[in-house]
């Protein structure tokens, strides 16, 4: 099994083989010997690699995983090569453009662009207020509103689709 | 003393509360909303009043509701807490008129320290250094245009009912004061349905330093020296400490003194917190926050007096158990606040269900928490789901020692600002002590490359796990995938979004 | 300071070096068997080594592995925590031998102090008052009855070898002497290889009283003062506390300074403890410690001194890092160990899994454990799960604040002895101070009645829930019931019992 | 449903009725009004009851349940109409003796008795070792030894039959 994994923008390799019940682990080419153990069956896990013992914390699913390790949290994206591929496809699909989602829950204070509204990288295009807090929601480039799906006032949920731009070409 | 205290509040500062009440033998009433109907301060006290709804205003907010349960379960005294009803004077008053003692100060004081532009007048007044500024509401752009000029800029923009740094905007130049002043105008309404506004100079490099007082009726009045609270975000607190490693004794005695006159001017009785902003030896007053506050362990922890318990001893007309004499400092004392946010990705709100909880232990480590297994983390109430303390005999091993915990804990489920505060133990700027209200914003949050290899790899074989435990038995792992959506759709977060016309 | 160390330990003495090491920026290499392979303190060391093997003899005292273990991962000293190797002389001999420095006593101070006939001749000559008796073993039970008429009855039977009250017995009469001489000869033989006995004028109601001590490799000694351990069953603690409240000033400064005579005499480095037994104002020399014993933390908690460090840097070579003069004692702390063991069963050993664990929490609670969920609980190793810890001002709200935590507290899956603590903490005798070592032997414990209704109306919801729920998913149910099983037979400690060939 | 609940040697009789939804709950008869929900899947409940809230942690099956309320430990016993009487079959059945079982796993060190042998009650029977403490097992009452299953130095597991005695009649 071949993986890409993503963590913060710092992108690795993994290859996971197994074979006759012996696995052979590569990152970036390189091998890897570790051993891994589930210490509960609520995410503790224990790590030995190196000579060095480490006790990690893995929850998420099969994509997003989140490890802590030491205090620190890692935001894990994982995809396989077919997985990759269609994620690529996609998001050559939406050029520049693409929908703006909702980075959170919370409730639409006020739209600040039209449909058809041209945008520079960084135009305010609406405050979402989020835990007592108003924050300015900006274009991530050029472009234009392609469409505009949520009006003040309006409560909206974390990853919903708030407007749609169109890239520029 | 009181057989019998309600407390208007939830999470780990009604759990605080109940500790300290059950020690002293003195029984708790909890309220509680429809979310929290298993939390537990709900679990924890004697006697446990469902409020019914689920925002604050339905719940922990309604006066109404709050007088009744005390009524029906004869408690003697009502407990505010932080946040929600605590610096309300009308309820203070309520709280009063129906025959109950507030553990609180008296409604007059709430009144006066509540107003930013009153408390500087009144500050003014007792000989305590303020800010240059206006003393009145600025009415519009073009009067704040104006005024600014007089006192000089940078000017920050503050809410004349705001607290916890909501509705406060910085303007450097005249050119941004039109946008600021309105973002700041629109915040105020939204936030405290007050939108008057007032300037004040910026300091721009300045430490948060805070002195607490404790007053009783019997006119004893103590302060218990200072919290350096400069590692800050938004005006939100993240990192406090005790003592502040640049007050010199004779400063640290001066700043109390003031916090006194302060507390005297206002006939100020129970716990406070009269809140500085320090610059090169010079010290104006900010705020005076008339409760409890969420940062008040590590003067609990270099002094070994419970705040909590001095602040029943004030309501029930009792004499404070400790003098000024007898206060030392004894060692060094940090809090880190765990909020429910992703530190890695600008402080987004984080929400869940706390399915994989880890607390650390160990010698001189304090875990005050309301977070237990399968609790949902929304966005009803407050991100902070508790306070992870640390002692050491000086300022250094205590910051060895809160590194040393916070790699202990685990909160699996949301997000926390955890690594954010490890990020900031971890700096030199702030080993050394070289810290102001700035220093947090500027950092980045980003985990170490150190281990990526290693975390790369473990999740690697994790999805591989996973996956494989899939193949072996599909039936078992796509009923785990139900069970897993099953509980997302329940959870009262997404309910409520629904029944409030939001999507999911 | 060194840069690695390593633990020859497990449990929550493992994880309580490795959190002062980490503090310290010390490395720490842990060691486990087969059975600790995902125990906290192999997750949370730096370096991890297997051992192999499952009893102690295959593992922990396994002085050949630990030192190959040392050698491989460049281990600079060895710390021993408590049981297992920390009082043997010959290991002690041979770390040094190995080049490494050992973080305990001189090989000598052990081998005095560990032979009860030789320390009460040390003792004695640095004029250390000890308890009327013999200074030879016995030779059979007839000689024994002959001796005893000289010392007087009671008279008490320990093993030469001893320590933890394993092999002693009491006899009150000389015809209890032959079946009591048996019993003590078989447990000595069985516990330390050594069937040696000798015979003490048997204190009757006494208190156990020790004196911590730290020493230094350049003649500085130090007492950190009493604790009292009169709380045990079958010399076995169960509640510490510190300071003791009957002694006084003077009396703990003369019990401090004998401490020292003795730890002197014997030219001592490092952490010990002499114990005494104390009665009336008069105190005799019991024996010494020579390593960090369970309580320690109490003394931690009154005086800010972390002990581990202490150990570590006389280990180092370094010095005391406090003075007589600056220890004083501030406050109150009490201790409760946690032993899987049913005390409303006459303290039967409990065994199982740990599935449900809740930890207490909030001011001035200290948890030492190195339970983890899903930990299994097994007759291998000592039944100690951990020790929970609070401090306050006074006894009376160190008291009240250890109710409140054992209240807070669950350890699902076994049994534990924290109802014979609340039940001590909540009696009056214990209260006012009035105990001795026999105390707790005169417990019953048992719930009380109180709250028989509701837990019997509880239990029989959770009954009807658990039918109800088997009935409308009998397939689900009998999965739970069949994982039960699998989990129990998978279990280690059976399989290990299996092999063993016993039966389950 | 009947329920025949003991704790500690006190008894109590439970009746729980579900009738269209509704609980109704008696103990000895006297009714009573209780709130109980779940806090989590993993034991750890709330119980509101006359006005007062309380934390229980509860585990077990449905004959043998452990409460931990308050810091307190309740071991609870639970028969139905039903099982009680089987249970007391089985009881009267094996007469004043029966099979002397170990209340833990351990080692015998050393076995006491012969069979044949008269036994009164406290008559030291075997010791057993576990912990590294020696305990001596006694007799329950008077009788006889009929049977020895065990002997020194054999490892035994919690609730085996060490040895089996005869009642006097």
């Amino acid at each position: 099994m071949k993986l890409f994994v993503d963590m913060h923008g710092r992108e690795y390799e993994v290859d996971l083989i197994e074979r006759a019940g012996q696995r052979e682990l590569r990152v970036d080419g390189k091998v890897v010997d570790l051993d891994f153990r589930e210490a509960d069956t609520l995410g503790q896990f224990i790590v030995m690699m190196d000579g060095q013992s480490y006790g990690l914390s893995i929850e998420g699913d099969t994509h997003e995983t989140h490890v802590t390790l030491a205090g620190h949290s890692y935001a894990v994206h994982m995809e396989d090569d077919r997985e990759r591929a269609a994620n690529l496809a996609a998001k050559e699909a939406a050029g520049g453009g693409g929908p703006v989602e909702a980075v959170m829950p919370g409730i639409v204070v006020e739209v600040l662009v039209e449909e058809g509204q041209a945008v520079e990288e960084g135009t305010p295009l609406l405050i979402l207020e989020a835990m007592k807090m108003q924050n300015e929601i900006k274009a991530p480039g050029p472009g234009s509103v392609a469409e505009v799906r949520v009006s003040a006032g309006q409560t909206v949920a974390g990853g919903a689709v708030l407007m749609v731009l169109k890239g520029e070409d | 003393m009181f057989k019998r205290i309600l407390i208007a509040n939830r999470g780990e500062i009604a759990l605080r509360v109940i500790r300290t009440a059950r020690e002293m033998g003195v029984e708790c009433v909890a309220v509680y909303s429809d979310v929290d109907d298993c939390a537990l301060h709900t679990r924890m006290a004697h006697v446990a009043v469902p409020l019914h709804g689920v925002t604050p205003a339905e719940s922990y907010l309604d006066m109404d509701k709050i007088l009744k349960a005390a009524a029906e379960t004869g408690a003697e005294a009502i407990h505010p807490g932080y946040g929600f009803l605590s610096e309300n004077a009308e309820f203070a008053r309520r709280v009063k008129a129906a025959g109950l003692a507030w553990i609180g100060p008296p409604a007059e004081a709430i009144t006066v320290m509540g107003d930013k532009i009153e408390s500087r007048r009144a500050m003014a007044k007792a000989n305590v250094p303020c800010v240059p500024g206006l003393t009145d509401p600025v009415d519009d752009v073009a009067a704040a245009v104006k005024d600014a000029e007089g006192i000089g800029y940078p000017i920050a923009i503050k809410a004349a009912a705001g607290g916890g740094g909501k509705g406060i905007r910085i303007v450097r130049d005249p050119s941004e004061m039109e946008s600021a002043f309105r973002q700041a105008s629109g915040e105020a309404v939204s936030a405290f349905g007050d939108g008057r506004l007032y300037l004040e100079r910026y300091i721009d490099n300045p430490r948060h330093v805070e002195i607490q007082v404790m007053c009783d009726s019997h006119g004893n009045r103590v302060h218990l020296f200072e919290r350096e609270c400069s590692i800050q975000r938004r005006h939100q607190k993240l990192v406090e400490e005790a003592p502040c490693c640049v007050l010199t004794d004779q400063m640290r005695q001066d700043m109390g003194e003031v916090a006194l006159r302060a507390a005297e001017h206002v006939n100020y009785e129970g716990a406070g917190t009269v809140e500085f902003l320090w610059e090169k030896g010079e010290f104006f007053f900010l705020e005076m926050n008339t409760r409890l506050q969420v940062e008040h362990p590590v003067t609990e922890m270099i002094t070994g007096v419970d705040l909590v318990r001095e602040q029943l001893l004030v309501a029930a007309g009792e004499k404070l158990s400790i003098t000024q004499d007898e206060l030392k400092i004894h060692g060094h004392a940090i809090e880190v606040r765990i909020n429910a946010e992703d530190a890695t990705q600008g402080y987004l709100p984080s929400v869940g269900i706390l399915h994989n909880l880890r607390a650390p232990g160990g010698p001189w480590v304090r875990l005050d928490t309301a977070m237990y297994r399968h609790m949902e983390v929304g966005l009803t109430y407050d991100p902070m789901l508790g306070k992870l303390i640390v002692w050491g005999p000086d300022r250094i091993s205590a910051i060895e020692r809160m590194k040393r915990a916070i790699a202990e804990m685990n909160v699996g489920g949301v997000r926390t600002s955890m690594p954010a505060a490890l990020t900031v133990l971890e700096h030199p700027r702030f080993v050394s002590g070289d810290i102001d209200t700035h220093f947090l914003e500027s950092l980045t949050i980003e985990p170490p490359k150190e281990h990526d290899i290693l975390v790369a790899a473990a999740c690697a074989i994790y999805r591989h796990n996973k996956a494989k435990r899939s193949a072996m038995d599909p039936e078992a792992s796509s009923r785990e995938e139900w069970k897993e959506r099953g509980r997302r759709e329940r959870s009262g977060y997404a309910r409520r979004l629904m029944e409030r016309g939001g999507q999911v």
